[in-house]
C-alpha cells in the first residue's frame, strides 16, 4: 500500500526498532511496580463513580485521596470499594457519595475475600461491557457511513465554549473536516482533578469533560449521519489525568486522543514515574476502546530545530510505539506524530520535509501517522501562510500520511477563527484532489538530496537510540536529549501522586484488559 | 425584539473582521500610527497589526479587529429571496402559452469590453455549467454582436430586429468605466426613446441587482448566472407587460 | 498643509481596502444586505462582496471598497521613532559606567501561560536571530522563572533578588485573559508598594508600547524583538532612575 | 541543462516541428509580396518621424496615410521620404512636418535614383546604429548586474497611469521581480496609430507609447543599479501597430515584447494578411534589437478548454518558432506561451499540468518558456486563489520554466493593486527557494498518468498539424482550429492598410536587417 519512493534500509530500522524495546522494556518493568492517583481514580470511575461532592471535588478524587491520605493505596481503590460495596450493600458510586459526607473506607471493617473478588469482577465485567458498546458503536458506524480518503482533514474547534465549539465543529464538518479534536483550555493537564459538567469558559481551548465529550459526540453523530461520513472526535489523553480522560473518552466514544508517552515530562514537567505509569493504564484503555491514539514528537519541534533535531522525532515515534505496543495497542492505533516545521526560509526545505515524511511513512507501513503543519514558523502573514499550509498539504498527500492537522492560516494570531478553518479545509480539499496520485507517479534519484537526508535521518536515529539505550531513557530525558528540555528524574508535578504498588494490590480492570488484550506479562511487549 | 447581528469569529457577537491595505508611507511608527487610526475611524476595537510590510515608501498590514457596529436583523428589509427558478422545458412551455412568439435578444460586450465569455456562456448554444445558453432556447430569438460593440450599434440592432430586450456584458470595471458605458446606453435608449419598450439587462462579474437598478436597468446578474436564470426573468417580465399592455 | 492619507490600491487616494469575515447568518439575499449595511457604517464605499461562501447557518464574506475616511499626516503625533539600538558592547560599556553596578531582571510567562519560546529567546544566553540572550550580557543578572508563573511568586523572587526589573510574557490572549493578568501583576506591585522600585517590561506577539503603556507597564515589546532592545532600553531606564534619584 | 523527467518521443517532434516548418513556409510566401500602412509607418519612425500634427495625428500616420491615399504606397514609404529629404534637403522629420502643414509627396519630382538610395542608406545606418546601441547597453547591463535566477519572476503593472505604474513597477522590483510588464489599455491594440506623450489615463491597463516606454525605462534602470539585478521591461508588440512597437521598443530598450503570429487575428479580430505581414516586420526588428519575444498561446485556454484544447498550445508553439525562426528570431529570443489553466476541480489536475509543462519545455530546451498563471479558474476566493497560484509557482520550478508571470490572487476582481504584486512575489519567492531543486530529484514513472498524458499531447499536436498543413493556417484559423474562434479568411480590422507590394517596393530597413540577421531569403526559414 504505501510507495516506496525512497529506499529505507530495513537492517538499521529493525535495529533502531531492536533499540527501543529495550529502552521500552526498562521503563515498563518500573511501570509494573507502580500506580498513581490517576489510576486509581480511574479505576473509581470505570466502577461507576461520577459527579462532585459539595465543593465541587470530583468524587473520583474524594475516594481516591481519602484511601492515599490513610496510606492505603498500595492496595489499589478496588479494594476499598468492592469492600465497602460488600460491607454497605451500596453500589460504588452511593458509597462514594457516602465519603463525601464523612465515610471512611479504610475504616470499614475487611470483608470475606470471595465476595470483594466477586464484586470487584462485577463491577469490571460493567465497565468492559460499556466501553465494548461503544467500540462495537464506532465500528458500526465506521463500516456503514464509511471515513473520508486518507489524508484525513483533522481540525480543532477551541472557543472555550462547548456549545459554540459545536457550532464550528458542525460547519467544519459539513465542509470537509473528517475530525474533529476540542482543544482543551490552557493549563488543564496541570490539574489533578477532571472538571465536571459542561462549561463555558475556556481560555484557547475548552475544558475536556465526560459532559464536553458526550455534547460534542451527539453533535458529531448528527452530523455523520447527515453526511453519510463518520466525522471523528478526538481529545487530549495527556497531562495529570491520563488514564482518566482514556475512560471517559472510551465510555463517550472519542476516537482518537492525544497520547504521548513522554509529552507531560517535557512540555509540562510532570514527574516522570507519575507520567510512565499514567500512560501504561490509559494506553491500555485507548487500546481496548479501539481508540487511535496521536503521539505528540511534532511538539519537540517547536523548542528544538526541526534540521537538526529531526533524528529525535523519529527515534521517539520508535519508543512510542513499543511502550504502545506493550500496552495492547495495534499498529493500527499508532498515530505517531510528526510535523511540517522547517524554516520556510530554509533553500530546498522542501525537500528535506519529504524526505522526513516519507522516511517515516516507509518505515511505520500500517501506522496511521499524525502529521502537523507549520506553527512555529507561521507568521501575521496570513498570505503566506496560507501557501506555507499548500506546501504542507502537498507533502501530506504525496507522501500517503494518515492524519492531518489541518493548518490554518491565522495559526500565529488566534485559535481558529470560523472562516479560517473553512479556508484551510478548502486549501486542503483542492490541492489533496488536485495532486490525488502524485505519490504513484514518481521515484526520488538514488543519489538526490531526498535520498541522503533521509539516510542521515535514519543513521541520526540508530545512534541517537543507541545513545539512550546506553544511559537509559530517563536519564535521557533529565540530559535533555528531547525538545532540548532537561528534566530532573525524580523532580516534577503530580509526582506526590505515585504509589509503589503494595504484595496485595489489586487492579481489576487492569487484570482484566491485560487478559484480554493478550499482554501476557506486561514488560514483554504486545504483537504487531 | 432587536437581535443585533455582528461578525463572528469563534463566538456570539465577537465582531472579529480581517482587513488588509496599504498606505503610501513608509514603514515605520508613523504609518502604524495612521494604521490605527484609519481603522479606528472604521468603527473597529482591539485592533490588532498583525502584519507589517515595508514596501519602501508604502506600507501594506494586515489587520484584526472588533467591529463595533451592528446590523438589527429585524430593521433589514424583506430582500426578496432569490426565486426558485424554472427550468429549460418549463420557460418554453410558459414562453408558448403566456406570450405566444419568440422573445428576441440582442447582446453584446459594449465599449470596449472584449471579454466574450460570459457573455457566450449565457447567449450561445453551448452555455454554461451544464445550462444550456439561450441560444438553444426554441422560444428565444438571440443576436450576440460580440465583442468592442458601440452603444449605438447595440440599439440600432435592436430596432433592427424589433428586440424585446438588450443584453450588456462589462466585464472591464476599472476606473468605473463600466458606469460610464451602462449609464450612456441608458440615456442614449431614452434619448432615442426606446427606453420603454425594451428590457434593459446587464450582466458581468462586479454586476448586482442593485447596482443594474441604481443605473436605470430592468435587471443585473452577477458571477454565476446561467441563461436560466436570465431566460426565466426575461419570459416574466415579457408577459408582465403584455399583459399590463406596455 | 492638509495631507490627506488614504489606502492606496493602485493609484494615489483610491482608497482601497480588502476585508473577511463571518455573519452568523445563512447564506443569501438577507445575509448580503447585512454584510452590505455593516461595511456602509465602517465607511466603505464602491462596496464589492467578491466572494460569499455558505457555511451552513454562517456566511463568509470577502469584500473590497474604497475607504471614505482619512487621516491628515501633518495631524499624526510625531511618534518616537524607533531609536537606533545600542549593540551588544556598547550596551555594557553604558551599564559599566553610567550605573557601575549589574542590571538584576526576573523573568516569567505569567498565570497559565506556557509559552517560553519567546520569554527564552530574550532572557537565555543563545538568544534570537543571531543576538545572544541577557544571560550573555556579562553587566545583567538574570532569573527566568519559566512558565505558568503565579504573579504572587514572581514579585516574590523580584523582591528577594533585588531586582531592577520584571519581564512578563504573555502569549495566549484569548478572550483577553493576558489584560486580566497584567492588570493583576500591576495592582500586585502597587499594592505590595514595589511600583516604584520595579521597571515593569512586558512582551508578546499581541502587545506593544501602546497597550503596555494603558495597562501601567514602562515598556512593551512585541513580535521580532531581541534582547539587544530590551537590555538598551533597560540600561537607559536604570540610569535615567539612578540620575533623577529615584 | 533541461531535466529529462518525462520520455519525449524525438521522431514525434521532428515531425512536428517539420509540419509546422511547411505551414509556416506557406504563410512566408505571401508575407513577401505584402507590406501595410503599419510596416511603412515604421519604417517613418525609424527614419526618425515623430510627433504629431495640429489634430494630434501622428507624423507617421500623416505622411504614410498621404502616400496610401495617392495610391503609391506599393512602393515603399522609404522611397518617397528619402525622395523628399533629397529634394527638399530637410532631414525626414522636417519633411514629415512640412507634411502636416500640406506638402505632397508624390507631388514632389523624382530624384536621381542614387542620391535616394543614398539617403535611405543614411538614415538606415543611423537606425541600426541607434537599435544596436540599446541592444549592446542591455548586454552589457546585463552581464555587469546579472538577472535572477530562473524561473523569472513577471509582474504586471496595469494602473492606467505611467507615473503610479512607475512607482509600482519600483516597489516591485525591490522585492524581488525580475521582470515588468506594463499592461496596455483596453482595446489599444484596435487603434490603427500610436497615441503620443506620457499619458495617465488609461482602462485595465497603460497607453504604450514611446514616451511611456522611456519613462519606465529610466526608472527600471535606476532601480537595477540599486539592486545590483537587471529588471527587464515588457510591453505589448500586438495589434493593428506591431512593428511600430518593435521599433518603439527597440530605441527604448524594451528586453521582451509581447508577440505573437496569430493572436490579432484570433483575439482581435485583425485581417489575416494585416497580421501576418506585421509579425514578419516586427518579429525581425526584436530580433535585431535582442529582444525576447513572449508567444500568446496561453490566451487560447480562457476561451477554449484546458484539457481538451492541450494539443492547440503546443501546434501553435510549434508555429509561432517556425515563424519566429523564419523572422531572424533565434531560439533563446522565443518565449513561447503556455499556462497553468486547468479546472482547479479536476482530480489529478496538478499531474496533467506538469505533463504539460515539461513536455513544453523538453521540447524547447532551448527556448525560454513563458509559462502563464491560473486566471479563468481563480474567483473572488483570493485565499484559495493564492494556493492556485502556490501550485502553478511549484509547477514551474519543478518543469524549469524561464519566464514565468506571476498569477495574482485578486485576478477575478482587479488588476493588481500594490499590495497583491508583493504577496504574489514572495508567494513565488518561498516556493521557487524551497522546493528549488526539485525537478533534479525526481522522475516520473515510465506507465503512469503523466508520462501518457505527454505522449497524448504529442501524439495530438502531430495530428493536428497534419490537419493544419493539409488545409493550409489561414483555412485552418476560418474553421475554428484555434481558441474556438473562427476567423474569415479575408475579413477583420485593418484590412485596408494592407498593400501589395510593387516591382519598385522598397524597404531599406528591412533590407538591412535581413543581411544582418543572415535571412539570405525569407520563406527559406532561419537558423536555429
Ligand atoms: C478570459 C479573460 C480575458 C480574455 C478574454 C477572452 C474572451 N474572448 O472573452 C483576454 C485574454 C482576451 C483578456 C483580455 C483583457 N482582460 Co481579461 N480577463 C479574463 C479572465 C481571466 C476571465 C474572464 C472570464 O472569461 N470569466 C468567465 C466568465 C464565464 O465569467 P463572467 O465574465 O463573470 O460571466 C458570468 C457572469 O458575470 C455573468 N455575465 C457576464 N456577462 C453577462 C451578460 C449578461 C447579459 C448576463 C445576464 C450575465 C452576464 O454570467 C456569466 C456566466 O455566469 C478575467 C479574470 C477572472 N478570473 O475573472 C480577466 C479580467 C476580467 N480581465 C481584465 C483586464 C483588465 C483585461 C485587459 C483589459 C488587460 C489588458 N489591458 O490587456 C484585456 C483587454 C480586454 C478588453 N478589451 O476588454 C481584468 C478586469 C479588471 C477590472 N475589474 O476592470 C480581469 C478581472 C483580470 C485582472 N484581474 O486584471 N481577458
Ligand atoms: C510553540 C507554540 C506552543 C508550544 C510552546 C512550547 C514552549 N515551550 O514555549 C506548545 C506546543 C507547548 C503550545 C501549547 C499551547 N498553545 Co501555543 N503556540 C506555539 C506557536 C506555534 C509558536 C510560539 C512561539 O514559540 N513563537 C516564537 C517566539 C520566538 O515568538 P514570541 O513568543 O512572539 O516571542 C517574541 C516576541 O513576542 C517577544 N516576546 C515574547 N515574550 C516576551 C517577553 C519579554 C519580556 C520581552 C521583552 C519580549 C517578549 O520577543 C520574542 C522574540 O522576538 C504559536 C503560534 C505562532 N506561530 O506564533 C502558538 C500559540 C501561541 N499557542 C496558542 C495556544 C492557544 C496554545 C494552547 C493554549 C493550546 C491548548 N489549548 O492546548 C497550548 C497551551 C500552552 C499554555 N499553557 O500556554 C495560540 C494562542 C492564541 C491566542 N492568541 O490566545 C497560538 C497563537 C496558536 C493558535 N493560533 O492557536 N504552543
Ligand atoms: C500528546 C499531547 N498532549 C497534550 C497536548 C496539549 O497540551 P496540554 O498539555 O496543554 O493539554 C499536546 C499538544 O500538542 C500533545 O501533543
Ligand atoms: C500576444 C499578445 N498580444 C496582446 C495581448 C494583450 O491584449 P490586447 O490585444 O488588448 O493588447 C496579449 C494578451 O495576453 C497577448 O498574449
Amino acid at each position: 500500500m504505501v510507495n516506496q519512493l525512497l529506499a529505507v534500509d530495513e537492517d538499521k530500522v529493525g535495529k533502531a526498532r531492536e533499540l527501543a524495546r529495550r529502552i521500552a522494556q526498562d521503563i515498563q518493568r518500573e511501570i509494573d511496580q507502580t500506580t498513581t492517583v490517576s489510576v486509581e481514580r480511574t479505576v473509581a470511575r470505570l466502577f461507576g463513580i461520577d459527579g462532585t461532592n459539595a465543593d465541587g471535588v470530583p468524587l473520583p478524587n474524594v475516594v481516591v485521596d481519602q484511601v492515599d491520605q490513610d496510606g492505603q493505596l498500595h492496595r489499589g481503590i478496588a479494594f476499598w470499594l468492592a469492600n465497602a460495596v460488600v460491607a454497605l450493600d451500596q453500589p460504588p458510586q452511593e458509597v462514594a457519595q457516602a465519603c463525601a459526607r464523612g465515610l471512611s473506607l479504610c475504616s470499614l471493617e475487611i470483608q470475606e475475600p470471595g465476595r470483594v473478588s466477586q464484586v470487584m469482577e462485577e463491577y469490571t465485567r460493567r465497565a468492559l461491557k460499556a466501553i465494548k458498546k461503544q467500540r462495537d458503536t464506532r465500528t458500526e458506524m465506521k463500516a456503514r457511513l464509511g471515513t473520508g480518503p486518507e489524508p484525513l482533514k483533522y481540525v480543532i474547534v477551541a472557543s472555550g465554549n462547548i456549545f459554540e465549539d459545536v457550532k464550528q465543529a458542525q460547519a467544519a464538518a459539513r465542509h470537509g473536516a473528517d475530525i474533529i479534536a476540542v482543544i482543551r483550555t490552557t493549563a488543564q493537564s496541570l490539574l489533578d482533578y477532571v472538571p465536571y459538567g459542561t462549561t463555558t469558559e475556556g481560555f484557547g481551548g475548552t475544558y475536556a469533560t465526560q459532559a464536553n465529550f458526550r455534547v460534542m459526540r451527539e453533535a458529531l453523530d448528527e452530523v455523520s449521519e447527515e453526511l453519510g461520513r463518520y466525522v471523528q472526535l478526538v481529545n487530549y489523553c495527556s497531562g495529570l489525568c491520563m488514564p482518566e480522560i482514556a475512560a471517559m473518552g472510551a465510555l463517550e466514544r472519542l476516537d482518537m486522543m492525544l497520547n504521548d508517552a513522554m509529552y507531560g515530562i517535557l512540555f509540562r514537567d510532570i514527574n516522570m514515574d507519575r507520567t510512565f505509569t499514567d500512560q501504561y493504564f490509559s494506553r491500555m484503555i485507548n487500546a481496548y476502546a479501539g481508540i487511535i491514539i496521536n503521539t505528540g514528537e511534532d511538539n519537540y519541534l517547536t523548542t528544538a530545530d526541526a534540521y537538526e533535531k529531526a533524528h529525535t522525532v523519529l527515534a521517539s515515534n520508535f519508543i512510542n510505539e513499543q511502550l504502545g505496543l506493550m500496552a495492547g495497542l495495534r499498529q493500527w492505533q499508532l498515530g505517531l506524530g510528526h510535523a511540517f516545521e522547517l524554516d520556510p526560509k530554509m533553500p530546498n526545505g522542501f525537500l528535506y520535509e519529504l524526505a522526513m515524511a516519507q522516511t517515516i511513512r516507509q518505515i511505520f507501513p500500517n501506522s496511521p501517522l499524525k502529521y502537523m503543519p507549520p506553527t512555529k514558523h507561521m507568521t501575521g502573514d496570513i498570505f503566506l501562510g496560507h501557501v506555507q499550509n499548500a506546501m504542507f498539504n502537498l507533502a501530506s498527500v504525496l507522501t500517503g500520511q494518515s492524519i492531518h492537522l489541518l493548518g490554518m492560516l491565522t495559526e500565529a494570531i488566534h485559535t481558529p477563527h470560523i472562516g479560517d478553518r473553512i479556508l484551510s479545509i478548502e486549501n486542503a480539499h483542492y490541492i489533496m484532489e488536485n495532486a490525488r496520485d502524485l505519490g504513484r507517479e514518481i521515484k526520488f534519484r538514488p543519489d538526490g538530496i531526498v535520498q541522503k537526508r533521509s539516510e542521515d535521518i535514519v543513521n541520526g536515529t540508530v545512534q541517537f537510540l543507541e545513545e539512550i539505550a546506553a544511559v537509559g531513557l530517563k536519564r535521557a530525558i533529565s540530559e535533555g536529549f528531547f525538545a532540548d528540555v532537561k528534566r530532573p528524574t525524580t523532580g516534577g508535578k503530580g509526582r506526590e501522586g505515585v504509589v509503589r504498588k503494595g504484595m496485595d494490590y489489586v487492579n481489576p480492570i487492569m487484570d482484566a484488559m491485560e487478559r484480554e488484550l493478550g499482554l501476557v506479562s506486561a514488560g514483554e511487549g504486545g504483537q504487531l | 425584539m432587536v437581535q443585533q447581528i455582528r461578525p463572528y469569529g469563534d463566538s456570539w457577537g465577537d465582531g472579529q473582521v480581517q482587513l488588509s491595505f496599504t498606505l503610501p508611507l513608509p514603514a515605520g511608527p508613523k504609518a502604524r500610527e495612521a494604521a490605527n487610526r484609519l481603522v479606528a475611524q472604521m468603527g473597529l476595537e482591539n485592533v490588532q497589526i498583525v502584519h507589517e510590510k515595508d514596501l519602501h515608501g508604502f506600507t501594506f498590514f494586515i489587520i484584526y479587529g472588533r467591529c463595533r457596529h451592528s446590523v438589527d436583523l429585524n430593521q433589514l428589509p424583506e430582500v426578496e429571496a432569490d426565486e426558485q427558478p424554472m427550468g429549460f422545458e418549463e420557460i418554453n412551455a410558459f414562453i408558448q402559452e403566456r406570450i405566444g412568439r419568440r422573445i428576441v435578444v440582442v447582446g453584446a460586450c459594449t465599449g470596449t469590453d472584449a471579454h466574450t465569455v460570459g457573455l457566450d456562456a449565457i447567449m450561445n448554444m453551448k452555455g454554461y455549467q451544464g445550462e444550456y445558453g439561450l441560444e438553444r432556447y426554441p422560444w428565444f430569438e438571440t443576436y450576440n454582436l460580440g465583442s468592442q460593440i458601440p452603444n449605438e450599434a447595440l440599439l440600432q440592432k435592436a430596432v433592427e430586429v424589433q428586440a424585446d430586450a438588450v443584453l450588456v456584458s462589462q466585464v472591464v470595471t476599472q476606473r468605473d468605466i463600466h458606469i460610464k458605458n451602462l449609464t450612456e446606453l441608458v440615456e442614449l435608449a431614452e434619448a432615442e426613446g426606446l427606453r420603454p419598450r425594451l428590457i434593459l439587462v446587464v450582466g458581468g462579474p462586479r454586476i448586482d441587482r442593485r447596482l443594474a437598478a441604481e443605473l436605470g436597468f430592468d435587471a443585473g446578474f452577477g458571477v454565476g448566472t446561467t441563461a436560466r436564470d436570465v431566460a426565466g426573468f426575461l419570459a416574466k417580465e415579457v408577459a408582465r407587460r403584455l399583459e399590463r399592455g406596455e
